[in-house]
């Protein structure tokens, strides 16, 4: 009952391993040394992908991209739902797409601008990536009440970040969860940061978490860089929506070490020192502590995950870089089911003028 | 048959495709117990209960983008926005939402819903109440939007509408919601989107009009061949993707082209049914197309709102100076 | 600070003066009895100026009309703002609108379908009517930060119902006020309804006082039939607001007993027994009582303010009557500033319709 | 004079009566420290202080809202939302409110802002970055609608819509934001707001652009020149209300016209200007009207984009249909 143990509006929160890898016992979940291990090398992968993403776009070959760096903890939750769960993402959850089993390689094609990168989610109930910040909650509220309407035992979680719980379509996502009691638990990766708008000029109030009251259910506030707490938080919070308990939100405090995106320049707006001052909080540094008081991590063995890591993400690059561009009829056969004519006289009209000026696009 | 009016008639498809598809569910504000605030959802809470038909807060973009996620979760959700006023609260997730998660997802989500909206002036009401918005909704790929004149086609486009497989607006001309009783069939039937129906043949002119304007398109057209002057009409149903083709057959015939809507002149989709005729019926014209519409300018309070709203006596002004041209 | 004093996440309300005229000597605030008379006599006319609209409309001399009858004092706590404070309605506002001193045959144009009814509310502070559920509170948020950064002392009270706060943009303009620290007021007169969905189906948290809470300022619940408590509640939220203590939300139960507007027929969805239970709440009665427990008011005397008010409320509906109808060029003038040749031609083009046949309204 | 490019064209115009008007303030996502994601206020806030140059919470429909009362109370907002995709959000505070507040109050509360929008395609940027959703706006009454195409308009138009008494959205054309540097006066001076500009002169065919497509324009026509054919081409700057006395009087000398924009063709603006070219120059029209257009579907994801966008090439085929025609 953690939801009731830590009140966000007596400013309580959850952290069960500290910075320096110590575990308080009394809250520790249950959940493996093993799995633990096998977490960390995970996210050591989701890392290095992220950071290749990175000096992709600086290279030219990807486009604008959002990482995680940082978040790693916060994006590993969506390892803890269930097969038939439901993950509804934004821009920034790369980390959690790629722990949900979407190949890495397609989500790198996607942000190489090629909407074709996320074709298979559906077979993992993943909904494809919303760039309209605060707009994808109700998604999750919906697809989570058809859940519930229809009698399927499934959970949709949906991530948004700080600056999502200002706009008018996460309250009306919230509300619409309390009312209708849909099954779906609100992530929100509290990273400080909206853009280069601090926490503070988002909202007055001293936590998210303690926004779940205006709306009738429970919230909590954990420390995001602790993966044990946000294995926790997540295991209640979906079994309690699973079980009809209602909706639950999640506000995981971490910190967005890089910039907002590759367009992005925080020096502009963050200090230097802010971000040393944060480092230590590493969710990975954490973890490796803890894993190495119990023997299980090594300098030699970090060597071996790295190098693993990097066959890993430079295979998705290679097979991301090789899949053929789409036509450019493609354009023409996504936005509607059936044929119009009229935009089939544009398509005609495009082909011709392709043919004329042989091939090449326009401005390409 | 039964004689029915549109508010019957769009209830009696709603009923039959739910009591056929125990996949469609009604959301909206006020839908339920109330029934609608027009009646169209008269009754079927009673019928179908409280799990298939469902009040909802009073948020438009909650309705809106909760029912894309219902369709996502495999529901076929009927979503009614009070007033086409207030769609704008509920833009983002049709526009950016709803008109794109097809080719977003690259087929993989299609969203199976309609949208219900009743729509245009006429009635006398406040603020807001009397709008005709669908310029918005005709430059965004991806929305479908039908708009119905008669008993019939609400029944037959409403069906047609529930298994469409893209989102589709359904526009309810509020003007007449109960204005005009025809004969409804009870059986299953659909009458196709994407197509426009010439309503009254003609030879001197084309006249092109939805929704409630359809009345008056056609009792301008009944007083003009009084006059010995023969007008073709075309109601135009789906508003988009819209059937140009059947317009500009029928402007290759006349010559002359007249449309007629109530939103602003500007930017309205007269506009856009001149330029396509004008792009394939170019030498066919007589006369530059005529367009009867509301003003470029706020809708009035209701003092002033039948000096704003097109008419028949306006359409014949119009149509008389194209003849004389 | 009753604010502070009646916590609505503790499930707190204050009420003043009960059903039965009896007063919470305790909190009594300090409202003379001859106001209080007086406010008795302009709440009195008030509901006889509101049956008599319901009455125009069912005449046809009206449009449609939404009743105050039932929040007359909610309604009056438009009294208790000062001079240069902004009262920002939603349509349901015309007694709060009628005590701020907007002269009665104005809004009744306003119904009549003409909007220079309104003219004059701008020397009064008071922004017009707003149709659209929830837009308004963005207003007030934004006219009060106007003076704030002004450094005006004045506050802006914005009126809407409890359906309103579930729109994203009651959301966005209390977390504006929140992070901006505006001298805003928010009013919600929670009358049980939104046209027919009742206050449950509306938000799943127990009060709507309470979602102040996660905006990080004040909220209270109040009984908004009591006028007392209306008076209280307005000053030190006002008092607050003005001085820089931030903003204040005020939650007043209250009850509609009439139809949501004259288009709605409540006996579909409202149980007579329900209207009947809460009839005896009525804002009037509880005054009657207290101001005959003092000797204040008789039967007798009750004729004579009766008398009073349909004497002003008749004057009202000949004013509103006999203004002239507006011109029909009047459309083209009000849209922009300036003088477009486009819409000019629109103009001319009606004009000379109008000349030939007669100046008569096409569908009038 | 110095050379400057367009968005330092618009921070000299803010900066400039910033210093003026102490009324005007900023406000918007990312605008004060960061200076704005496209530096468009940059430096603006360390001159003029947190209080005039205001970051806000996330929320397009709280800065819009917002912005509507700071101007009713006396203030000169100049609102950003941060990416044209995301007016949707703010759609019932511009159409719904501002667009209304004049006739609503009877000139009562005139609404005097600024609404900043970085406008259309043609950065390789993600989903709902790139698009042009000008049709709504422009079927909007009481709403007005500038685009500039160079940095000189692009501060005479802020300039003047600082002091225009109306809400103004001031579309930003991104492709060409750092593109094109020109020479900009210090001095205080305004482009006329609902003027045209004739931009080249010539005999043929007209060409009407704006914001980014005028250098796509500007290309093609002189391309055109080297193949005999004299194009004239027009910056409409103005987009709601607009100017087509202007274009009526070149189609008038030329005979042909070919509008070009960015958004989707249906219910495009070209088919407005189509519309109202064919109302008034009726018999001068040699052709049909060409537009020259991002077609009716998605904008997809940048690999395709240079594809969906139209551009110089398009622009020539089109004029070479009209001019074979
Ligand atoms: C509705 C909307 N407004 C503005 C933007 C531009 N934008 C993209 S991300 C972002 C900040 C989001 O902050 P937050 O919600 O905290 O998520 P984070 O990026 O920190 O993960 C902004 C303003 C957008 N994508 N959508
Ligand atoms: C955005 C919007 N949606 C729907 C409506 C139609 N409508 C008018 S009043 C109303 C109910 C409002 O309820 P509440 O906020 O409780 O105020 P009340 O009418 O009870 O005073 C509805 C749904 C509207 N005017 N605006
Ligand atoms: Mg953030
Ligand atoms: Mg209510």
């Amino acid at each position: 009952m953690l939801f009731d143990r830590f009140d966000p509006l007596k400013g309580e929160r959850l952290e069960i391993m500290d910075k320096d890898g110590r575990v308080n016992e009394e809250l520790r979940p249950d959940l493996s040394d093993e799995r633990i291990k096998e977490l960390y090398v995970r996210m050591s992968v989701m890392r290095l992908a992220d950071r290749t993403a990175l000096n992709l776009q600086r290279e030219g070959r990807m486009g604008t991209y959002a990482p995680v760096y940082g978040q790693e903890a916060s994006q590993a939750s969506a390892a803890f739902l269930g097969k038939d769960d439901w993950l509804v993402p934004s821009y920034r959850e790369s980390g959690a797409l790629f722990m949900r089993g979407v190949p890495l390689s397609g989500i790198y094609r996607y942000w190489m601008g090629d909407e074709r990168g996320l074709v298979g989610i559906k077979d993992l109930r993943v909904l494809p990536v919303e760039v309209v910040v605060g707009s994808q909650p109700l998604h999750a509220v919906g697809v989570s009440w058809a859940m519930k309407l229809r009698g399927i035992k499934s959970v949709a979680a949906v991530y948004f970040g700080d600056g999502a719980t200002s706009e008018g379509s996460f309250h009306e996502a919230m509300n619409f969860a309390g009312v209708f009691d849909t099954p779906t638990v609100f992530i929100c990766q509290n990273n400080q940061f909206a853009i280069s708008v601090p926490r503070k000029v988002q909202t007055r109030s001293k936590s998210i978490a303690q926004k779940a009251n205006a709306y009738g259910f429970k919230g909590i506030q954990i420390y995001g860089n602790d993966i044990m707490a946000v294995y926790a938080a997540m295991k209640e919070a979906t079994s309690d929506a699973r079980e009809g308990r209602g909706p639950r939100l999640i506000e995981m405090l971490t910190y967005r070490f890089g910039p907002h995106t590759t367009a992005d320049d925080p020096t502009k707006y963050r200090d230097a020192e802010e971000l040393e001052k944060n480092k230590p909080f590493d969710p990975l540094i954490r973890l490796r502590l803890y894993l190495s008081s119990l023997g299980m991590w090594s300098e030699e063995e970090e060597y071996e995950i790295m190098d693993a890591a990097k066959a890993e993400v430079e295979k998705a690059v290679a097979i991301a870089e090789s899949a053929p561009p789409p036509e450019p009829s493609d354009i023409f056969h996504n936005t509607w089911k059936r044929e119009h004519p009229y935009l089939k006289r544009q398509e005609n009209e495009m082909l011709a003028l392709l043919r004329e000026t042989e091939g090449g696009a326009p401005n390409a | 048959m039964p004689k029915l009016n549109i508010v019957s008639a769009i209830n009696l498809a709603l009923d039959r495709e739910m009591g056929k598809n125990d996949k469609v569910v009604i959301i909206g504000e006020d839908v339920g117990r109330e029934g609608g605030v027009f009646r169209v959802t008269d009754g079927l809470q009673g019928k179908y209960g409280p799990e298939r038909v469902i009040d909802t807060p009073l948020s438009e973009g909650g309705i809106a983008g909760t029912a894309l996620g219902l369709a996502v979760g495999g529901l076929v959700p009927v979503a009614e926005i009070q007033f086409e006023g207030f769609m704008y609260l509920a833009l983002d997730q049709i526009a950016n939402q709803m008109a794109r998660y097809r080719s977003r997802s690259r087929g993989q989500y299609p969203i199976n819903l309609v949208l219900r909206l009743p729509w245009g002036g006429g009635i006398r009401a406040p603020e807001h109440h009397s709008d005709s918005p669908e310029a918005v909704l005709v430059n965004t790929p991806g929305i479908t939007v039908v708009q119905p004149s008669n008993p019939y086609d609400a029944k037959g486009l409403m069906t047609a509408a529930l298994r469409y497989g893209d989102p589709v607006i359904y526009c309810e001309p509020k003007r007449i919601y109960r204005a005009i009783k025809a004969e409804v069939p009870d059986e299953d039937y659909e009458v196709p989107i994407g197509k426009a129906n010439v309503v009254r043949e003609g030879t001197d002119m084309t006249i092109v009009a939805w929704g409630a304007m359809m009345r008056e398109a056609l009792k301008a057209a009944e007083e003009l061949a009084a006059d010995g002057v023969s007008a073709e009409v075309i109601d135009l149903r789906t508003i988009s993707p819209m059937d140009s083709d059947t317009i500009v057959s029928s402007v290759k015939k006349t010559g002359r082209l007249l449309v007629t809507h109530e939103a602003p002149r500007t930017g309205g989709i007269g506009a856009e049914i001149a330029a396509r005729v004008y792009e394939e019926a170019f030498t066919s014209l007589l006369a530059p197309v005529e367009r009867v519409t509301g003003y470029d300018a706020v809708m009035p309070l209701f003092k002033l709102e039948d000096y704003y709203l097109p008419d028949a006596k306006k359409i014949i002004a119009g149509a008389r100076k194209m003849m004389s041209y």
